[in-house]
């Protein structure tokens, strides 16, 4: 195909044109610091208060419970370490799972220098948090637990409202990092019983670098950038004008397409999956059959490395991901897959892939016999399937 | 990420397979670290590697180190080959990014764990030649990740 | 005058629409994540790379030492916060000066809360800092030094090469938050002593949310948001490729025009401080009468206060401030004007004017007329006029 | 940030300026919070209030609470005045900012402390009036605030 094909909507995804229309007034034009007196710089306060609605009524929030930040890590950063502070003479312990983002496992270990002491909780083969061990984990000191929607690597859903439920049970704080569901899956944040919520505009179709926290109404939790009295004096630093109405635009139109983008991934991925599994021996799913996102999928193929499988894909103009984009530099395997209980070799092994409403069945079909070529040239060239020849 | 050479080896490996009857074989690396190669050796009368064939598990580096060093090997004498150091793959690859310098070690030590194989199968003694060990990797990472 | 006069650059700029363009292909076009295998993403990766660069050659650094943050304010917080725990074990206490910008401050607040002691550094009547004082508050236990380049409200620059030299006789790491100057002064950090700089886009003709911290080679502060390994591992979050190319871009365009932007932000600020202090009795200019920024001014009217003034400067669409931006939500006086000495009702009658390059003398002189009738106006209502005149 | 009214009263305010021998005048607020708010009234002997100027230091709002509280009373009795609230002057402004209801407070403190200097020189005493403070102000802060 001459045509890229990109099927690595989680690590990224395309600023919508629309978006990008919407954001463009901002620069040059409407361009005011939102904090000035004059009428010019107001024009800029409303934008902001437009966007801060859209999205706290996508979460059936209000608009003072939404703090921009500029990104989904910042958002989790911020819980987290706030959180920490503001409750540290509660208590110094903080659940969390063995398979988040490195925005949190990273935040934890800097809390843990700080003296935090932090549990992390097991899933299962399926990468659902295990309640029975989360509930367990609560002591007299526990101030919070935080627990990712569903997961960037594998796109398992988490159970979100029972793990609500035992926090509030236990008159605990509940953060989840949203980043890979928010704008893909109905969420309230008062049914789920959610205290926090991270997301991040450029998973949604919005551009990279803002993202927002939802502090429900009461929780005492100060900034973590601080600074001017920006977002009511809770996220210092001149707003990103053009940014948040782009988040608010790729909000809206992710909202009113949710249902036809999400009939529309569901019936690639179930393709998708059906092809792979059938065509492509020693291969399995990661994470969950059918509770996970519906544009995620993630194999692991044994035998064969999962960066030669990559750059041999976009070779053949394929764009797909091993792991999480953030550690792709890195050497170890993912922890996420380690989690569930993969061993190293085929934790190595594992191939993402995330679509998005402009993929199409041809596009899917073409990538399928790629990696069976791929994955037949990789396991010729691999000392452990010749091994495993051998053996059989 | 990868220079041009790195990437045309690891398009177009050379002497990727198997020998039937090597004179030695030698596996280094392991699965939990990502990287794992195999080196067989043809290895005549008089000391010549005569053919040389690879096969790896690894990234696109290590499959590219792998595919150089058969190159760098094939017709030299035992003792030349000993000398083919992770230094002369990296150079012939025009370079490796800082993380992947290790997957060049690796194909050191396989040629040398395929030599010390054949040494081992004819009872000889290869001088400046030390048993491999099964795990050549360091793990050091940049300094200014910590995180 | 029908068309909006712009005199607030010091708030923030308008993007420049070179910078726009830009920027735009990096949104729907060169999409990718910079973190991914790809080639794809690798376009992306190298656009990172030039305008790190572009800035490094600007700071007379290198491009390793640059590292992209969100904001003016989160790159004073890392310095800060970051500082503070890499060098702890060597000292808990902090120098600083009065007139610091609220990222700042409000950041050694938060680290007197966390056992820091923080020791805030007078300055004279024309905002600059005394460096015997500073000199004398050093201790053992001092770690660093921070002092901002150029203040935003009365524009004075400060001694930042004797501040360096101080820092460099004591061993001490030696911080400036640069935003008011980075762009608009020549700054070389190796000539200046500079151990960290921070800066801010939005400032120089680049977009609102995007800034960097520079740290010299060999300074072990580690990351202030914790997650993936973006940034070498210092700076977690998926890189805001737009911003950070339109940042380059915008560092290029002022680094060329610098020369000739000054000489006219001179000529004007010279004649518009020239025609206002001879024309508008009981009038002051605050600040250091030449050794300042280029673009800015900053009256104190005495008798009336601040924010009428700017409403019916507004009126006659004229953009200014009183104060800094940030703060104008607030009650209290600047703490800016109060530190250099003004006693409380004249800090309230403050009005900052920032030009740009493109602004005209018949925009001045504008303002310059729309001043005096306001003010004048104003007066008419003051009690304290009233009382004023009455005791003559 | 202001409503139409608002903005208003204070392009355009009412009663601004100076009575030459008044009833009563009042000073309150101070230059350290950044408004100070100084009320004139004319009262005839029925105890009507014939006429009310202001002058005023201070933000947009509180030239503009200052303006609609002379209109408030302008008219009325002494009495009626007195029942001018803070909250009626922050009403016929269709509203004010939060962080400026504290200046409606001060038309308010204004306007007893014109009429308490006006029965303080007529020797009489109002019901219901208390001597007004120096300093209304309340330093309240948005909660969300403290960073
Ligand atoms: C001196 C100074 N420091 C820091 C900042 C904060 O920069 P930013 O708005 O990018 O957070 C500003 C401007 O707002 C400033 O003038
Ligand atoms: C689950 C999850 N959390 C956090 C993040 C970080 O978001 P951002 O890139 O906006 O910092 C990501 C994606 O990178 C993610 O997938």
């Amino acid at each position: 195909m001459e045509k890229k094909i990109y099927l690595d909507n989680a690590a990224t995804t395309k600023t919508r044109p629309e978006v990008v229309e919407a954001m463009l007034p901002y620069f040059s034009e409407v361009y005011g610091n939102p904090s000035s007196v004059y009428e010019f710089a107001s024009q800029n306060k409303k934008a902001i208060d437009e966007a801060r609605t859209i999205i706290a009524d996508a979460l059936g929030s209000h608009s003072s419970e939404v703090y921009f930040t500029a990104s989904g890590t910042e958002a989790d950063n911020w819980a987290l370490v706030a959180t920490a502070e503001a409750y540290e003479s509660k208590g110094k312990h903080i659940i969390t799972s063995k398979i988040e983002h490195h925005a949190i496992l990273h935040t934890c270990e800097y809390l843990e220098k700080r003296g935090f002491e932090i549990t992390y909780i097991d899933v299962d083969e399926n990468g659902i948090i295990k309640l029975d061990q989360l509930e367990k984990a609560i002591r007299p000191s526990t101030i919070l637990i935080s627990v990712m929607f569903a997961n960037n690597e594998i796109g398992t859903i988490q159970p979100i409202r029972e793990i609500g439920e035992i926090a509030k049970r236990h008159k605990l704080l509940f953060h989840t990092d949203a980043v890979q569901a928010f704008g893909h899956e109905d969420i309230n944040v008062e049914e789920l019983g959610i205290d926090m919520l991270s997301a991040s505009a450029h998973k949604l179709g919005g551009p990279k670098g803002i993202g927002f926290l939802y502090i429900r109404k009461g929780i005492k939790i100060r900034s973590f950038v601080h600074g001017g009295a920006q977002e009511r004096g809770r996220r210092a630093g001149t707003e990103n004008v053009p940014y948040i109405v782009g988040f608010g635009k790729a909000v809206q139109m992710a909202l009113s397409t949710l249902d036809e983008r999400r009939k529309k991934e569901l019936e690639l991925r179930e393709h998708l999956v059906k092809r792979v599994l059938a065509e492509i021996p020693f291969t399995r799913l990661n994470g969950h059959r059918t509770n996970r996102l519906t544009n995620n999928v993630n194999f692991s193929f044994q035998f064969i490395e999962g960066e030669s499988l990559l750059i041999m894909l976009d070779m053949q103009n394929i764009c797909a991901s091993s792991g999480s984009a953030c550690t792709s530099g890195s050497l170890d395997p993912s922890h996420v897959l380690l989690a569930i209980g993969l061993p190293h070799e085929i934790a190595h092994g594992s191939l993402r892939l995330t679509l998005s409403h402009e993929n199409t069945l041809e596009e899917i079909n073409y990538t399928v016999d790629k990696i069976k070529e791929v994955v037949d040239k990789l396991r010729k060239m691999s000392p452990l399937y010749e091994d495993f020849v051998r053996k059989r | 990420m990868y220079t041009k050479k790195v990437m045309d080896h690891f398009s177009n490996p050379r002497n990727m397979g198997e020998l039937e009857n090597p004179s030695g074989v030698g596996t280094v690396g392991n699965a939990k670290c990502g990287d794992i190669m195999r080196m067989y050796l043809d290895i005549d009368d008089d000391g010549i590697i005569q053919d040389v064939k690879f096969k790896t598990f690894g990234c696109g580096a290590a499959i590219a180190t792998s595919s150089v060093a058969t190159e760098l090997v094939k017709g030299k004498t035992v003792q030349e080959a000993l000398e083919v150091t992770n230094k002369a793959v990296v150079e012939a690859l025009d370079g490796l990014p800082p993380v992947k310098v290790h997957c060049s070690l690796l194909a050191e030590q396989a040629i040398h764990a395929a030599l010390w194989d054949y040494a081992e199968k004819n009872g000889i003694k290869i001088e400046g030649l030390k048993k491999p060990k099964n795990d050549v990797h360091d793990h050091e990472e940049d300094v200014a990740e910590s995180y």
